[in-house]
This record gives structure tokens, C-alpha cells and sequence, in this order.
């Protein structure tokens, strides 16, 4: 156990999957003797030279698409899309191949594959180095993903992925890269896909959320707290399969639900979580399902004030909170 | 090439390296998949089968490249055109028609896909979509894990002119360049896409011209000639094998049928066009010159075809008494662990 | 006014529109002598040459990208994507380049351009000419996704499409082309976009719908009518932007709400819906919010048994409406 | 190219039919790109400025590009290195910085995109987006309407050679070369996307041998020699007014600054690199052409250059001044109507 970087637990189960299963390799824009640009694959290439940590040409689709083939036959790839922003050239790969492999094969064939892609906001990365991509893939079966908040889950998620039969989206947050730290284990573990985690027992007001936001979830909650107002917060670390048990446990928990993500409200995440809950827990609600998210935009803009506009933060989220507890 | 259909002395197909079984091989082949496909349509217009698509024209090109294959050695991705392709790979009548019909024990999918979707992993055939194109990079990928893997194979993966302009050709083509990788791109040029002619298709002239963009050598060939496809195949797979590359193979082909049975073809193109490709086609004039060059008499010919008939329609009655899936099979394989 | 087929609406709206206006010109595969592999532009290739009726090469990315350099340009493109299924390789056009130009460009550039994609299933077409594909384009702030479900409105709609000054993705349900036919008024007209449409006033329980569903809504309402349910039927026909006042007032008239649409559940426009009503009605509904969608698997199969597994009907229909009613 | 810098008796710029001004003008254009960029990165330096992409090393084969069009005629669809061709189309360094401090009134976004990603209506420069090559396709699409409309131009769109691996690229390509669009596609080879060296990038030897794949001419170029680009755009200009279709044009330069202000280029290249490719900078080696021509002084040039650094910072003081964005602003303009 020590204390780690969330940037350093995933260059870690990168390293401790690699030395384990020389059928995983890293493929991407700059993972090679860059390190990426964020510097995640950092050093790998010094250890597993450059066959298995490959540079790829500039071209997602073909990273994904390659990775596909390279999966099927025997390989374990982790793509590495340089901004989650730049994967929409190869949502064709992703959605009509990755994702629909096995069952249109009827189980013959299959795609083990890891496609890691870092989102999110607040780093001034402007309308194309901010996005948050999940919801345009957690509609589609045959893909699982997951956003992991924390250093634990950020190596315990991407081990897992790696793991997985299936094909797995997992998004990292750069604005958690250097931010998050916490308690990391050396040796390997795994987190499992489809498991949400309470991170705040509380009584009040149940907030469900992920990503950054749980961050910025559980500093309103002591904010809140000092008020005297109890919340409960769920971080659903996986956004599919969604974790339902765990969403209906925590609206039973306190019977008013606040769902938060970076995201644009339309058709996020939340959409379906509250769609759940309004179809499976109806009557354990003592308010309106809440959410909250990022504005109807088509992206966060780059001049600081817009930014800072577009990107939720705790007060946005305490206020939310507050209005939800005194319904 | 250096030969030409009819200028030998001597048998041309064994300057290239085959005997006569070779070719009568690479016949049989063409000729199955004709016959099939001819039965196929059959049904469809009979209100038996509702949908076909056919490859009927191409077959000497798909044979013939088939044949410079090693089919336990290498890896196919094959287009919905290639039936003589995956014949030869090891797929069977029964197999094309249990997926024609949607049947449950369907080796590609198990009634999942439309026909004309070809996979088999036990014959070594990847598995493909609709989209068009999408398989290119596959070709690219699983050629780099072979390598990787440290096994020497060489992919094959065909597709129409039409999709050659998609962006995954360009991307698969280049990551192969860069890599080296042992993948044959094989365009089988049939000159429409669905409606659309070639002129209206790519701006250049052929296909092939856009290999030297990639590093690699782009080869145009008469897709009729048999023989040269062969010879041009067997290159390829040679320079793949050597660690030299991928090598483009344009094949000049002409699509006999519309361009499937939901198509019809008189509003784009006229008969007499296609008349007159029919003269041209491969079952036409290798079957010619296997005749004059004594590999094969008329009555061989009338017996290997009366024997392939025989064994499609016992096929299609079998494919026919097969049964559909159940229907909360549809349910299953989305993950690995069945859910 | 006069009967036409679903399809000869469609063709009628762009003939009058490129009558009307010699900047609306389509561009796509086999649009020209072929008419369409449906027979959607049938004839016009004649009628206007073929600059303004263009075969393309087939690229759909090219397809969207060249269509919004020339609406940028002055132009008024639609760009038929052939299969929904197909729209996968234009999704960076789509999302990074036409819902944000004018945004991204504080309003000095736009992008008014149509692109028209037949989508849905029961049509024998498998995997990948079946899809449903709005839930990927709902949540994309910058576009605007319509699909009309009568004859009537697939002319109103679409001529409000191409007059649109900014990008509208027009959702032809195949299925409909020829089975769907109705009063279409032979003039111009719009049905706005943002709309909904009560197809049928009840007062028992509320089904909200669109597309091909909408219709064997309608029937399996006839069918609860004769055992006495009242059914209210409201038709979405905008996607994005929702109708939320329409929506709001559906769930008022009885208190008791089903979501249906042919695409998967999970994700789908039916959470959103169901999402707007738990966080601005939750105190009008007598019972959960209900959800009827396509089974969570990647596409549609083509044997007959699964596909008619897949596909929604107004058996199925009728079933959650009972249940629903019973209460 | 014929002429090779100081092979000439008579002033080599004379043969191409540029005057001394023109050369002067062009010179300015550079200098000007040059001394703005070069307080981007100190503004960078010291904390004012949160990113900085740079331009620098590139000045020369855009300068000449830019000369070759016409600013009432033309689109151009610049990349994010572009700053001499914007310029030249008639952006101001208080354009450019205002775009980069992120200030309301920026005239290519509001504020809302990063900085190097250039727009302006007015100037007939096209907005452009982060994810690169996705200008390709709309570079042939303003000049598919243009032609629709009647009107005669030229539509101008650049991106490095990383970037030409993208789907799109063959896509725009194809679609302009089939439909023979008056589009020229400049691609700045500076040898590197962000770390990735060249032969790891593409698997031919030059981009522009892809243009022969589409049907049209690829040309490649000294991008460090001013009069040779201005040349070459000059004809691709012509042809493409002539109604013959595209030009891929492939300036061969290199970057002088990391990627961005985000990047450290010590990771993948020598400083030895770095300063081989400092003594062949355009802005060098152009400079010197002049001098040694007696189109300009060294006096002229100093004094050219001190005025050119007055104007820059004054701008720099008018943008840190200007007024950021009220936070609400973020809401307008996703629709046509406001919302
Ligand atoms: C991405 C995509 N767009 C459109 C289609 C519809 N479509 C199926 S086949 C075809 C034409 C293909 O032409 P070509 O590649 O020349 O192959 P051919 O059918 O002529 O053998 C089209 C447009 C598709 N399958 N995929
Ligand atoms: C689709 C996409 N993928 C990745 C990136 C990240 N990225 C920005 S610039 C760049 C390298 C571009 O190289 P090149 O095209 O050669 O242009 P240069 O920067 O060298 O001028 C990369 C990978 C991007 N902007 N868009
Ligand atoms: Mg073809
Ligand atoms: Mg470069």
C-alpha cells in the first residue's frame, strides 16, 4: 500500500498487466518515447520497447480498428485515444465492430479489447480538450465502460478492463490526473465492472454521481454537513452496466435523489439513472428526481469566465443539494 | 504480366507453377460457387430466400486468389461477394445456405447476420459487417498480433472500388505501410457501386494507383484472367511472407447480377453492357481454355457440373429441413458471460 | 390535398423545396439514376441534373463534411446518409463539425444542412440495416433530430428541415415508406420542429412514442379501448429539441405514463422523457414510469423469430399498456 | 523547381514575375507571424498566456502560399500553425491576441476556442475545429458551392502531414478529384505529429505521392524556399481557376518550438536537429536572398522589424485590456435563434 497519483495507479496496472500477459500492449498517438501526452504510458516503452508500446500513425480509426483485429486474434490492446474528444473518428469501429463482434459472430469470435481515453473539463482545454464522451456509448450493449474516480479504482478498474473478455471503454479524467490521490495496493487487484461504491453514508438526500464530480460531490457533503444536512453518495464507477441494486439502495436510503454529472443534462447518464429509479423506486421518493449537469452547449468554452460558467463546482452542487434536502 | 489468355505453346498455367490438377482445382472451385449462386437466386425469385447477393462474375478472381492461400496458414476477410473466396477456405454449400435462411446451427452467426456475411473461425475466415471498409484495419490487426505472436501468416482482405474510398482504407492501408505488415489488399473492381460508376467513384484511374501513397506495390489485373490473378497473388503473398509488406491487388472485374436481389440494374447500366461482360467472364473463357489445352473435356466439364448441382440441392434441402433459432436465443452472447 | 404513401412526401418535399430555392441540392450514394436504393429521390435527378442530385463516392464522412462546407457557403444540402446504420463513419462531421459551427464561431458562420437517414427494423435487414440510431444525436446540443411518423408530417417536417438555419438530422422510419399513408396537402407547409402531436385523447393512461411505434400504439390503443382502457397517445415526432410542455401535459391527463420506442431501452430517448417528467411532474403520476424498448443486445437479428423477438409490436404494446392500466 | 537560391545572375524573384515589393511584402508577412509568435511564447513564459501553438519555422512556405491567392476571391481553411497566412487574409495581431487572452470580443470565437483556431467571416477564413484533417472535406464543399453559385475561387486548406493519415483526408481528396474542385491542399510536412518521427507516420516516402491516387498532381517543395512555394501555389492556382481540379502541394519545413506550450521535444529530438533546421528557417535564409539581392538593407530590415514589434505590443497591451466575456455569453448562439 502506499499513497499514489490517480495518473501513477494507471500507469501501473498498465506496467503489472504488461509483465504479466505479454498478449497486452499499448497503442496510440505518442505512448511511445513521449509517454503520451499526459504522460501515462511514461517509461513503458525503456521496459517493453516499442513493439508493445507502439506509436501509432494519426488516425483513430485505425487504432481502434486495428486493435479490434489485433483482440480477435489473440492480442489484449489498450488504445489509447489522446483526448476522449478526438474518438469520434472511430465511433464506427467502436460501435458497428468492437461492440457487436461476438454476438454478430453468434460467439465465434471476440474483442478483448481497452480503449482508454481521457475526459473532462476545467483544464482550459477549450470545446475539443473537454468533452465528456460516456453518453454516447452507454446505449450500446456489447461495450462496458467505466469512469474511475479515485487512484484505488483508477488501477483496480483498468486491471479489470484489461481482463475483460469484452471490449471496455474506460475514461480517465485529466483534471484528475495530478489531483487525486489515495491509498493504491503494489500488487494487483481488481475493481469489478458493474460495481457502484457508497463513498458518504448519509440520511437526507442521496446525490448519485461520478468521475470529478464525486470529488466535488463529497466536499459540498461536508459543507452540507456543518448545516446539518445528512448526504448520502454514490459513485457509480461504472456507467455500464449501470450498478441498478446499488442506485435503488441508495434512493431507499434517504427518498430524495440528486444525479450530478460533468456531462450536458440531455440525454446523459442520468437520464437513464433517474429513468431507473422513476420506473423501480417510484415510491420510495419524497421529491422530484433532481439533476444536475453541464448547460444545453455544444461544449465548454476556452475564456475562463465561460469555463467556469459551463464546469460545476461545489457551490453549483451544494446549492443543489440544499434545494433538494428542503423540498 | 508477360502472358496473355491463348498466346501459349505451351501451357501457360505451367509457367506459373501449377498443374493441370492445380487448375481444375481452382475450376471446381469457380464453378461451385457459381452453381450456388445460380440456386440462390433461384430461390429468391421462387419467394424462398429474401435476400441474395451474389458474386457472380467474380469468381475467377476470388478462386484464383483463393489458391495462392494457404488456408491453414492465413486468415481471410472476405467481402459479401467472396462466396468462391470462403468455398474455398472450407465453408460448404450448407453452411451459405443455413445462414441464407437464418438458421439456428448457421456457422457465421446463427441467423444473425444478413447472408453474404461470411465467418468461420475454425476456417480461419474473420467475422464482418455491413458497413463497408471496416475490415481493412481488421486485416492490419490481426496481421500485426500474428507477428507479435511470432506466426507467419499473411491476411487477405477483399472489398469493391466503391469502398476503397471509405477513410478506413486509406488508414488501414497506411498502418500497414508503416508496419510492413503481411496483408493483402485485394479490391475486386467490379466498376459500379450499387449505381454508381466508376468515373463518378475515384478520381484516379485505378485503384491500385493509391498504393504507392502507402509504400507498397499496387498491381492492376484482368480479374478474368485466372491465371494472372494467380501469379499476381502468389507474388504478393510471397513479398508478405519475406516481411516485405502488404501488396494492393486491383482485379478488373464485372458484377454479372444487380447489384443484389433488391436492386435493379436496368435503370444504371444497359443490357448490352452486360452481355457483353458475360462474354468476358472467367466460367466463360478459363473453362474455354482449360478445353483447348486438354485439361478438360466437354463431358468432364457437363459431369463436374451435373455433381456440384447434385450435391447444392441436396444442401438446399437440408438447409431448408433445418431448424430456425428459438427465439430468447437472440438474447444471448452480448458479453462473454452470455448476458 | 390528396392520399400519399409516407415515401411520396418525402420526394414531394424535396422536389417543391428545390423548386422553390436552387440552393437546396442532395448529395449522396446512389441518389442520381437510381433515384435512391428506396426510390426517395426517384425522378428529380431528371428534373434538376445531376449537380443538384449528386452521386457521391461512397464516404459518408465526405458526405456530411462536403455538405457543411457548402451550407457554410451559402448552400442548402441534404445529404441522404443510404442506411442509418451507416451514419457511424460521419459521426465526428456530425458532432464536432456541423452542431458546432456556429457556436464555436460565436455566430459568424452556419451551418444550415439536412441530412436525411432511413433508419428501423421488421424489414428482414439484420444487424446493420435495422438500427435505431437517435439516441446518439439527442444529446448533441447544436443539432436538431426529427422523426415523423405520418405522411403529413414526413413533407412538414422536412420542408421545416431544409429551411432551417442550422443542422437537422431527419430520421425516415424504412419500414413506414410504403405502409404508411395519409392527407398530405399538395402546397408548402411546415410542421414545426420542437413539436408533438396527441394522435389520440384517453384518459386512463398516457403512451409517449414516436416513429413506426407510434402506429401500433395507436392500434393496440383500439384494441384496450374495446376492454375499456382509455389511452392517450402523444407522438414526440422532435427528438431533440423534446416538446417538454407537451410532454408535461400528457402525463397531467392521467397520470400514468409508457415510454415505447423500437430502439434499445437502456439510453434511449425514452430515458430522457421519463427523466423530464420525474423532475417536473413526479406529483401527478399514479405509478411508475413505465418503459418499453428493444432488448438490450447490439442490433437486431435477421432470422425471422429473433427478429420478430427484437421488435416491438401492438401485442407487446397492448401488454404494457394493460399493465400499466391495471395499476 | 528550376532555380535554387543564389543560382540566379538576375534576381531570381524577377523570373517568377514578383517585383521587389512583392518579395518585401511577403518578408513583412513573415517577420510579422514571426515577431507576434515569438511574444505569444514569452507572454506564455511568464504566465500571461495558458497555451501557445506556434507557427515558427513554418512562416515562409505560408507567406508565399498566402501571396499566391487572392484575399477577395479566396477561402482559405488554415490549421493551427497558420499565423502568417491569417495574417495575410487580414487578421491583426490584436485578432490573434485576443483570440489567445481569450477576450470577448475575439473575433474568431468569442473566446470560446483555443487559441490557433482561426476564423473570420470577413476575411474569408473558415472556422476551424480541434480534431484535425475534418477541413478537408469542407474545403471541397465551399468549392463545390461556390461553383454551384457561379462564383470563381479558390478554396485553400492546409494541415500537416500527421494529419493527412486521417480518413478524411482521402475522403476530401477523392471527392474533390473526382469532381475536379478548384481546391489546393497544402500540407506542412514538418516532420513530426507532436513525437511521432515521419517514418513511423506515413509509409511512403512523401504525402504528396498520394495525390496521384485521386487524379491529380502532388508536388513536393522546399517549404524554406519562398519563391519555389509561391511558384508552384501560383500554377496550382491557375489550374485550379482553369477548372482542372485540385493540387496536393507538400511543403517540407520544420517545427522550431515544442508541439504547443504544453509539449518538451526533448523527449524525441536532438537539439543538434533543432538548430540544423534554425540555419535553414526561411526566415533566415530568405532574409539573407534579399540582403544579398539589395531588396533590403540590414538597416531596413532592423528598422522593419522594430516597427513590426511596436505594433505587436501595442496589441498586446489593447488585448489585456479588452473585456473578458460576461459568463453567460456561453449560452448564446447554439441555434440560429439564440437558444
Ligand atoms: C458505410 C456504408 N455505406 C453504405 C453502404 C451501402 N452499400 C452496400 S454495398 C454498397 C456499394 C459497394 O460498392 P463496392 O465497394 O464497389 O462493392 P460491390 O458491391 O460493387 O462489389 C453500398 C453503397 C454500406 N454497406 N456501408
Ligand atoms: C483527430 C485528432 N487526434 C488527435 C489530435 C491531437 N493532436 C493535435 S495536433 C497532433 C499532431 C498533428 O501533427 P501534424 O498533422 O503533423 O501537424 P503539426 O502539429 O506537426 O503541424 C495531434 C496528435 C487531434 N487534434 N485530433
Ligand atoms: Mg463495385
Ligand atoms: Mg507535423
Amino acid at each position: 500500500m502506499s499513497v499514489k497519483l490517480y495518473i501513477d495507479a494507471i500507469t501501473d496496472a498498465m506496467r503489472q498487466e504488461m509483465e504479466r500477459d505479454p498478449a497486452v500492449f499499448i497503442l496510440g498517438e505518442d505512448v511511445g518515447v513521449r509517454g503520451g501526452v499526459f504522460r501515462t504510458t511514461q517509461g513503458l516503452i525503456d521496459q517493453f520497447g516499442e513493439e508493445r508500446v507502439m506509436d501509432t500513425p494519426l488516425a483513430e480509426s485505425a487504432i481502434v480498428g486495428v486493435a479490434v483485429g489485433a483482440a480477435a486474434y489473440g492480442m489484449r490492446p489498450i488504445a489509447e485515444i489522446q483526448f476522449a474528444d478526438f474518438i469520434l473518428p472511430a465511433v464506427n469501429q467502436i460501435i458497428s465492430e468492437a461492440a457487436k463482434l461476438r454476438y454478430r459472430s453468434n460467439n465465434d469470435w471476440q474483442c478483448p479489447l481497452v480503449i482508454r481515453a481521457p475526459f473532462g473539463g476545467g483544464v482550459h482545454g477549450a470545446l475539443y480538450h473537454s468533452q465528456s464522451l460516456e453518453a454516447l456509448f452507454y446505449h450500446i450493449p456489447g461495450l462496458k465502460v467505466v469512469i474511475p474516480s479515485t487512484a484505488y479504482d483508477a488501477k483496480g478498474l483498468l486491471i479489470s478492463a484489461i481482463r475483460d473478455p469484452d471490449p471496455v471503454i474506460y475514461f480517465e479524467h485529466k483534471g484528475m490526473y495530478r489531483l487525486i490521490k489515495d491509498e493504491v495496493p503494489d500488487d494487483d487487484y481488481v475493481v469489478p465492472i458493474g460495481k457502484a461504491a457508497v463513498r458518504r453514508d448519509g440520511t437526507d438526500i442521496t446525490v448519485i454521481t461520478y468521475g470529478l464530480m464525486s470529488h466535488y460531490t463529497l466536499t459540498a457533503a461536508e459543507e452540507l454537513a456543518k448545516e446539518g444536512i445528512s448526504a448520502h453518495v454514490l459513485d457509480l464507477r461504472s456507467i455500464l452496466p449501470l450498478d441498478k441494486e446499488a442506485i435503488l439502495e441508495a434512493v431507499r436510503k434517504t427518498g430524495k435523489v440528486l444525479i450530478v454529472h460533468e456531462d450536458n443534462k440531455t440525454g446523459g447518464v442520468g437520464a437513464e439513472v433517474s429513468a431507473i429509479i422513476a420506473e423501480e423506486a417510484l415510491f420510495e421518493l419524497d421529491a422530484p428526481i433532481a439533476r444536475l449537469g453541464g448547460p444545453e452547449i455544444p461544449a465548454m468554452p476556452f475564456s475562463p469566465p465561460l469555463e467556469k460558467f459551463y464546469m460545476l463546482n461545489p457551490d453549483k452542487i451544494a446549492k443543489a443539494m440544499r434545494e433538494l434536502a428542503a423540498f | 504480366m508477360a502472358f496473355e489468355i491463348g498466346e501459349t505453346a505451351v501451357k501457360r498455367h505451367r509457367h506459373i507453377g501449377l498443374t493441370d490438377q492445380d487448375v481444375m482445382n481452382i475450376y471446381e472451385n469457380m464453378l461451385l460457387a457459381r452453381v450456388l449462386d445460380e440456386r440462390m437466386w433461384l430461390l429468391n425469385r421462387a419467394g424462398k430466400l429474401p435476400f441474395v447477393v451474389s458474386g457472380q462474375g467474380q469468381e475467377g478472381a476470388q478462386a484464383a486468389a483463393a489458391y495462392a492461400l494457404d488456408k491453414q496458414r492465413d486468415v481471410i476477410l472476405p467481402y459479401y461477394r467472396d462466396l468462391a473466396m470462403v468455398l474455398a477456405f472450407g465453408e460448404t454449400p450448407l453452411d451459405i445456405l443455413l445462414a441464407n435462411f437464418g438458421r439456428a446451427n448457421d456457422l457465421s452467426s446463427g441467423g444473425r447476420q444478413m447472408p453474404g456475411h461470411f465467418s468461420a473461425r475454425r476456417h480461419r475466415i474473420f467475422s464482418q459487417s455491413s458497413p463497408v471498409t471496416t475490415q481493412l484495419p481488421h486485416a492490419a490487426g490481426i496481421a500485426l498480433a500474428a507477428r507479435m505472436r511470432g506466426e507467419d501468416l499473411v491476411t487477405y482482405v477483399s472489398f469493391g472500388e466503391g469502398s476503397s474510398n471509405q477513410g478506413d482504407f486509406h488508414e488501414a492501408c497506411n498502418f500497414a505501410g508503416v508496419h510492413k505488415l503481411p496483408v493483402i489488399f485485394f479490391c475486386e473492381n467490379n466498376h459500379y457501386a450499387i449505381s454508381v460508376p466508376l468515373h463518378k467513384q475515384i478520381g484516379s484511374k485505378y485503384v491500385a494507383d493509391r498504393a504507392a501513397g502507402y509504400g507498397f506495390p499496387g498491381i492492376v489485373v484482368d480479374g478474368n484472367d485466372v491465371l494472372s490473378v494467380y501469379a499476381h497473388m502468389k507474388d504478393a503473398v510471397e513479398r508478405a511472407l519475406r516481411g516485405e509488406g502488404p501488396t494492393l491487388i486491383e482485379a478488373l472485374t464485372y458484377r454479372l447480377h444487380p447489384h443484389s436481389s433488391d436492386d435493379d440494374d436496368r435503370s444504371y447500366r444497359s443490357k448490352e453492357e452486360v452481355e457483353a461482360a458475360r462474354a468476358r467472364d472467367a466460367l466463360v473463357t478459363f473453362r474455354r481454355y482449360m478445353i483447348d489445352e486438354g485439361v478438360l473435356t466437354e463431358q468432364e466439364e457437363k459431369d463436374l457440373r451435373n455433381r456440384l448441382t447434385q450435391d447444392v440441392d441436396r444442401a438446399i434441402e437440408e438447409a431448408e429441413r433445418s431448424p430456425l433459432p428459438a427465439p430468447e436465443s437472440a438474447l444471448n452472447h452480448v458479453y462473454a458471460d452470455g448476458k
